[in-house]
């Protein structure tokens, strides 16, 4: 295979015990809200990321499924009264309802007409959500109770919520990984490098497609439900299309077409966020800047460069024969961590 | 007691929005002349100053305020924040135990249905200003009236006191139409209050949106058939940005006005000279009284803990360029007088910032709601 | 399968099977009969409509009239994947390979169709490791073998026709229809492809179109004329060669 | 003569038409800016809202600090605003065009939220105000129509038909549609391809500029305008077909009116109504009202 | 016009690089003026990459490549055109968005000299009949006449194809045998890549076998009627 997965593979544990104990010790370090806000927009990027660089369709409504979600679970826990863990659920279920129903009539195009059928969906569940009586609006619904996860476990305490929301976006994580390496992710290559010539042996295209849709839009319904959660708010903010730009961001940064790229990213767009939000205008410049430096020079993204840099010293250590193999891998070897 | 041995101040509000120009970073420096004013520190322990904008989002707002209170030990806020975001916060700062100084924040449910015992409101709020303005229209012989109204907590509540207010005094609002929040084009919401044929064009928003709003009425000479438009709450930014070629003849009620007397003028020069010569909106001069006071309190308590300094300050009244022994009430008004104005025309101008006629001062028992009228809970009755 | 004849006889039949574009009629009342396990060739000169038929027999346009039966089924309004799926599989003329995968995972990918359980979200691609050993024989075929890791999009013109071919042979399908599956090969591989062809077409049937005469000669039981839309002739190679309208419109002078 | 149609008075139908025309200008030079650089570039030109806020910020400061009138500004500003895109195509977004057309959009997305933070640094959020330099007005039965509101109708649709001229007319025109397709085969031809690449970004961005302009003296001149407008003016050209010239002109005019008269009979949809218009327009005619499909 | 001893086209120690790979290791050759040659070679063999590093396509090329006694080191695509150099492609690049006629009419005239759209459509008759369907709605064979007759109308001495037969019915391929003879006629010099063997011999005079991205042979039409069998067997014909 490619020299960078010898070299994760190399160091897989290492790596994954380095990072299983960052997991665990960061709440002790940092702000535990922010790491979960972090950990939610990572979450979502990287269900943005999996439409993106794996089915190749630039999803630019990805708020829409992040912000209702968030209503939904802020609505049945605060309203209905629902156990935490099964309002995110809900709120993850109902992300899935609107990405099937909007995936059938936005999968049907490809290119920019996706993007922008996929935008004016969101602006369509924007406008539903400053309109509609239950989500308050633009002030959103405020003070959601926290409550008891599973009737046990007290959720009001930050560093609890904390280790809650790590195991489930692990687990999310774990299961876009199994996505991409799956048959069916082999197929949404196969589609989205050449959709005619895949029709051609038989694939049924828009199925797996609305399939991987659905899929990217329950994952980004996770991340909206747990973030109303933690936040005990659900607002305006997280279906407008400037989250969905945020995501994309995210992603952009970090890497598209990696696994570990959305986190990255989410990490350097919330912590500049964060740092800079005395002055929204200094978010503004710094966050463009941040574009224009990603897109001039690292187009791979953070993670995607550092790959990339493994790759280039792994073949230079190697025989000259090796060597001379051609730098452009397979990309479903390309795919690490 | 100081905790932490840093008296920590947080600042919030719009900084960069449509709003930003009513309070925005002229209230930062209103804060830091006060805390400098004050030497700097307070009973001997340094006086912080934070800043926060929260981009008119209540998400944003909520979690830099939780974020204040948890992770940064902030000792108070000074909030000129959106009504959604001032409410959420409220809330918060109850739970917590901290005081809450409200300057520039208009929705009279801070002192009424959601009222704490922590929070204080240094200026108007949606009860006042359109006392105030009902009142002149009402007495100028107006019956009908036509709201375009900012799709927002704040614009509704303007609103539904404002049509109280008309209804009391028989008088009958014909229609009213909703707009979003940093729209540009009023035009077409004005053609529909001009067509609605009522007297008076009440136009509730604010910023960015009220100039915008003014400016386009005049061009459209909206009051060609002998309509008036009127808003009730302006500051004095939005008549800088618009220019008094459209904002003259306007009449509003304010707490404070630059040029009033010596006292305001000589305070305004020194903020003029480091703000660019902008000149200060009430919201900016009422930050600062805010947080003067605060530290008032703090110093008299000798501790930040909140209820402490609540009480000292509650007990202290209000004393600065612009409030002369202002009393503070049970459920956290700060009872000032305000003055009536009317915007000059450019030939009554003397110079750049010369923009207001003040007339008499209206004591405050005359504008702000009764106490009895506010539904706060914990007023002994 | 209510007519015998039909599935022992002829595995693809037409009738009348048209295709206007805007006025223009490419394919114009084309009526086929493909024979089960023969090759048949489908040549014409350029713009007589070939690809286009192939287009319409795989249903990835629709036809503007006519019927077309496969198995004694009618697929006149059925979707290409589903035809892809009852065994018919086409290639295309300019060529078509998953550039940014390898090519071994070129083949594995038609495989896996083959094999099912592609919706499978849930389960690890390392189940695509039982196709490797089929995917290599497949490359070897075509003398792509040594270059099975590579990116797809690395290989040169005629290498991806190549790859082509090995991809569609992998569906391992009743009736292939190859659209000038020589074109862009160099000498060296004709020979090797030709064979191949020949091979492959032992238990199935293939339908091709191709201008190389030399190829078409050597493969062809039966040879279907196109031009301007219509059938011009019809029979074996002999025959049609033989056959004068043909020589004019198609074969030209130097081949006689 | 009736007063009212279907409930509502003449005068409001009248003013609201009105009105939308004069948002449909301003839809219809952006999205006519946005489709040819689409078009041609096959850029998704994100910085088109900043730098039509930038055409607003030039008019102003030359009036500001040089005491240059609005007419002056008319021409100025989309020079300055041109030439800044020229600078941008130049320096950076040139180098984007062979890979994934996503990135040109990222770095002009970039680009505007660096235009626009600077200028809030700069000038806060509030605006400036520009005065009206035809002042006066149309006094009908039904409504006043503002000269200066009649002149941007005009001088918008003249804009129009001067660039579709030049854009379908002539030779240009397709060299610029081949060199979109496969800009290295163009330049085999001997056609200078970077150049003439160049030029059409700038021209598209001075056209954003020039709809600054024409702004100017209606809306307050603030840093925000042009993000409000943006993407109100993407789903415009969606409409009308990306790329489509004549797309991007009727519907600028159409929807701006529709969403007139949408404020009019249902005000709380008419945030709503142009998105509602381009699902249904992708659904039914995915290239567009006027655009073609590859 | 040049002198007569400079060649249209000189190529020295020409290597060439996709990324990191390299695809010509060192390809020398020269092309008089009026002159056919002829790249023949296996598949991968480096023959296409050689076209586009004439044309200024291919970004990492190194050596010394002339053209009329110009070098090009550096130039743009452009301006190598300029110099009087088209370009068919292999895989055609004909463009969708314009129809075949815009198709035809797009490259400028570089030089006096070239086909009139006339004698364009008297060549290829089925361009004529579509001429106003969009490029890419054309037949394989279709698009690859377009591509052939879109550069014959420039005026460019030295003509560059990429295997102009693939892809042709026979017919066709008679018609371009024709077409290039009236090009050399006219003073055009040809330079192609060309898999049909039979087609090539026909129509060129000079013949460089490419192998791995070096010129492994060298022939002409003479070598070619005298030693026959030898050239067959290299080539695998
Ligand atoms: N875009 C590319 N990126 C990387 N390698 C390439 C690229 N294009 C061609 N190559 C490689 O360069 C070598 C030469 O290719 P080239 O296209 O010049 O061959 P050719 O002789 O024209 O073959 P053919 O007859 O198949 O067209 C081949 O090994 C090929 O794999
Ligand atoms: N989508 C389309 N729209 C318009 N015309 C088309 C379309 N597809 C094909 N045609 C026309 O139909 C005719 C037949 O095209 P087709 O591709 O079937 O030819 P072909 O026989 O395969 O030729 P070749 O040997 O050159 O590949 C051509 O003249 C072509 O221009
Ligand atoms: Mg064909
Ligand atoms: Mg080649």
């Amino acid at each position: 295979m490619t020299a960078t997965s010898t070299f994760f593979d190399r160091h897989r544990t290492v790596l994954l015990a380095a990072g299983a104990l960052a997991l665990l010790t960061a709440p002790f370090v940092a702000y535990p809200i922010f790491l979960m806000k972090l950990m939610c927009f990572a979450l979502l990027a990287a269900s943005l990321n999996l439409m993106v660089g794996y089915v190749g369709l630039l999803s630019f409504g990805h708020a829409m499924f992040f912000g209702s979600a968030g209503y939904a679970t802020a609505h049945a826990v605060k309203v209905w009264g629902f156990d935490p863990a099964l309002g995110v659920l809900f709120g993850a279920a109902v992300a899935a309802a609107i990405g099937a129903t909007t995936g059938v009539l936005a999968i049907r195009r490809a290119g920019i007409a996706f993007s922008m059928i996929t935008l004016a969906c969101a602006q369509l569940v924007y406008f539903i959500a400053l309109r509609s009586p239950f989500t308050g609006g633009e002030d959103g619904i405020q003070n959601v109770p926290r409550g008891k996860l599973l009737g046990l476990l007290s959720l009001q305490d930050n560093l609890t919520l904390y280790y809650v929301v790590m195991v489930a976006v692990v687990a999310a994580f774990w299961l876009i990984w199994r996505v991409v390496h799956s048959p069916f992710g082999q197929v949404l290559t196969a589609i989205r490098d050449n959709e005619p010539r895949a029709i051609s042996l038989g694939y049924r295209v828009n199925r797996y497609k609305l399939l991987a849709f659905t899929l990217s839009a329950a994952l980004a319904g996770l991340a909206g439900g747990m973030k109303s959660i933690v936040f005990q708010i659900a607002t305006l903010t997280d279906v407008s299309w400037v989250t969905s730009g945020e995501a994309l961001l995210m992603g952009i940064v970090g890497g598209l077409q990696t696994m570990l790229g959305p986190v990255v990213g989410a990490m350097v767009v919330v912590t500049m966020a964060n740092q800079l939000s005395a002055f929204a205008e200094a978010v503004m410049i710094v966050q463009g800047t941040v574009f224009v430096l990603v897109v001039m020079l690292f187009r791979r993204g953070i993670v995607g460069e550092i790959n990339a840099f493994l790759a280039r010293r792994a073949r230079l250590g190697q025989t000259p024969e090796a060597a001379a193999v051609p730098p452009r891998t397979p990309r479903a070897g390309a795919v690490h961590d | 007691q100081i905790s932490d041995d840093v008296v920590r101040i947080g600042l919030m509000g719009d900084l960069s929005g449509p709003y930003s120009g009513n309070g925005g970073p002229g209230s930062v420096l209103a804060a830091k002349m006060a805390i400098e004013d004050f030497g700097g520190k307070v009973n001997g322990k340094p006086v912080e100053l934070l800043t926060m904008d929260d981009q008119n989002k209540p998400d944003v707002g909520l979690n830099a305020a939780r974020k204040w209170l948890e992770a940064d030990k902030v000792d108070a806020i000074v909030g000129g924040s959106a009504s959604s975001i001032a409410l959420g916060v409220q809330t918060l700062m109850k739970e917590k135990q901290k005081p809450y100084l409200i300057a520039g924040t208009v929705t009279s449910d801070l002192t009424g249905k959601a009222c704490s015992p922590m929070a204080f409101q240094f200026l108007v709020d949606t009860y006042s200003l359109p006392k105030a303005g009902v009142q002149t229209l009402i007495d100028k012989g107006i019956k009908t009236f036509f709201f375009v109204t900012v799709d927002y907590a704040f614009g509704a509540a303007l609103q539904t006191e404002a049509t109280r207010f008309i209804e009391q005094a028989g008088g009958k609002v014909v229609g009213s139409v909703k707009h979003p929040l940093g729209t540009t084009d009023f035009s077409s919401y004005l053609l529909q209050a001009q067509s609605s044929g009522a007297k008076a064009i009440v136009i509730l928003n604010a910023g960015l949106d009220l100039s915008n709003s003014l400016k386009q009425a005049a061009e459209f000479r909206i009051t060609k058939g002998g309509q008036s438009v009127s808003v009730f709450g302006m500051t004095i930014n939005s008549v800088a940005a618009m220019g008094l070629e459209t904002a003259q003849g306007l009449n509003i009620t304010v707490p404070f006005y630059w040029d009033r007397d010596d006292a305001s003028r000589a305070w305004s020069k020194r903020f003029m000279e480091r703000n660019n010569g902008v000149v200060p909106t009430y919201i900016m001069a009422g930050v600062y009284s805010a947080v003067t006071h605060y530290l008032k309190g703090v110093q008299a308590a000798g501790s930040d803990a909140g209820p402490a300094v609540v009480e000292k300050m509650k007990a202290t009244p209000v004393n600065d360029f612009m409030s002369k022994d202002v009393k503070i009430r049970e459920d956290g008004q700060v009872m000032r007088p305000v003055y009536p104005v009317e915007v000059k025309s450019p030939a009554q101008s003397k110079g750049k910032n010369d923009f207001y006629t003040v007339g008499a001062a209206i004591p405050a028992e005359k504008v702000f709601r009764p106490l009895s009228e506010g539904g706060c809970d914990f007023v002994k009755k | 399968m209510t007519n015998p004849a039909h599935a022992t006889d002829c595995i693809l039949r037409t009738e009348g099977l048209s295709k206007e574009f805007l006025g223009f009629h490419a394919v114009k009342d084309v009526s086929l009969n493909i024979r089960r396990h023969t090759i048949h060739a489908l040549i014409g000169p350029n713009g007589a409509g070939k690809t286009t038929c192939f287009n319409l027999l795989t249903t990835f346009i629709p036809a503007s009239a006519g019927r077309i039966y496969y198995n004694g089924r009618d697929i006149t309004k059925s979707d290409p994947a589903s035809v892809a799926i009852g065994g018919m599989v086409r290639s295309f003329q300019i060529s078509a390979v998953f550039g940014q995968m390898s090519v071994l995972d070129n083949v594995r990918v038609a495989l896996q169709r083959k094999a099912g359980g592609t919706f499978a979200f849930w389960r690890s691609a390392r189940v695509l490791e039982r196709h490797t050993g089929r995917a290599r024989e497949l490359l070897a075929a075509v003398n792509l073998e040594p270059y099975a890791d590579l990116c797809a999009a690395d290989l040169s013109y005629g290498r991806k026709r190549a790859l082509e071919l090995a991809t569609t042979l992998a569906l391992e399908p009743e009736l292939i229809l190859l659209d000038e599956p020589i074109a862009g090969l160099g000498h060296e591989d004709i020979g090797p492809v030709t064979r191949l062809i020949a091979q492959v077409a032992r238990d199935r049937t293939v339908l091709m179109v191709e201008h190389n005469m030399k190829v078409v000669a050597e493969l062809c039981d039966r040879i279907t004329v196109l031009q301007a839309g219509e059938v011009l002739a019809e029979g074996s190679y002999d025959e049609v060669s033989n056959d004068a309208r043909v020589r004019e419109a198609y074969v030209g002078g130097a081949h006689a | 003569m009736p007063d009212t149609l279907f409930g509502f008075p003449l005068a409001a139908i009248a003013g609201q038409v009105l009105v939308g025309m004069i948002n449909g200008s301003l839809y219809a030079l952006m999205s006519l800016g946005l489709a040819i650089i689409f078009g041609l570039l096959r850029v998704v030109n994100f910085a088109h809202g900043a730098q039509y806020m930038l055409g607003a910020f030039v008019a102003w400061g030359l009036l500001e600090y040089l005491g240059l009138n609005y007419w002056w500004a008319l021409v100025l500003a989309p020079l300055v605003v041109g030439l800044s895109g020229v600078a941008l195509e130049r320096t950076l977004l040139r180098r984007l065009y062979h890979i994934d057309h996503v990135y040109a959009l990222l770095l002009t997305f970039g680009f505007a939220l660096i235009l626009e933070g600077v200028f809030r640094y700069k000038f806060g959020a509030t605006g400036q105000p520009y005065p009206n330099p035809i002042a006066g007005g149309l006094d009908t039965p039904m409504a006043f129509f503002p000269w200066y509101r009649l002149w941007v109708i005009a001088a918008s649709m003249g804009m129009c038909i001067l660039t579709w001229f030049v854009i379908e007319r002539t030779k240009l025109g397709s060299y610029l549609r081949a060199a979109t397709e496969n800009p290295n085969l163009v330049r085999t031809f001997g056609v200078r391809v970077p150049r003439m690449l160049m030029l059409t970004y700038g021209l598209g961005v001075a056209l954003a500029g020039f709809s600054g302009v024409m702004a100017a003296p209606i809306y307050q001149v603030n840093p925000l305008m042009g993000s409000q407008l943006i993407i109100v003016v993407f789903a415009v050209v969606v409409i009308g077909g990306m790329g489509s010239i004549v797309g991007a002109i009727v519907a600028g005019f159409g929807l701006g009116v529709l969403e007139g008269i949408t404020k009019l009979v249902y005000p709380d949809g008419a945030g709503m109504v142009v998105f509602v218009v381009m699902l249904i327009v992708l659904a039914v005619r995915p290239q567009g009202l006027f655009g073609s499909l590859r | 016009m040049p002198e007569q001893n400079v060649p249209c086209l000189e190529v020295r120690g020409l290597t060439g690089f996709y990324g990191e790979t390299q695809a010509l290791h060192g390809i020398d050759f020269v092309v008089q003026p009026g002159e056919a040659v002829c790249l023949l070679g296996r598949n991968g063999a480096g023959k296409t990459t050689t076209l586009r590093a004439v044309v200024g396509l291919l970004a990492k090329r190194r050596g010394h490549i002339a053209i009329d006694g110009r070098p090009t080191q550096g130039m743009a695509p452009e301006d190598i055109a300029r110099l009087g150099v088209a370009y068919c492609p292999e895989e055609r690049g004909i463009f969708a968005s314009l129809d075949v006629e815009e198709n035809l009419l797009l490259p400028p005239v570089l030089m006096p000299g070239g086909m009139t759209l006339e004698e364009i459509y008297t060549l290829f008759p089925n361009l004529k009949l579509r001429r106003k369907s969009p490029g890419t709605r054309l037949s394989g064979g279709e698009q690859q006449m377009l591509a052939i007759a879109r550069i014959l109308r420039t005026g460019a001495k030295l003509l560059l194809l990429d295997e102009p037969t693939e892809g042709l019915a026979p017919v066709i391929i008679e018609k371009i045998g024709e077409a290039i003879g009236i090009l050399r006629q006219r003073g055009f010099t040809i330079l192609m890549v060309e898999q049909n063997f039979r087609f090539a011999s026909g129509v060129g005079d000079r013949f460089y076998v490419i192998e791995e991205g070096r010129v492994a042979e060298h022939f002409d039409r003479q070598t070619l009627a005298t030693d026959h069998a030898r050239i067959e067997a290299l080539l695998g014909v």
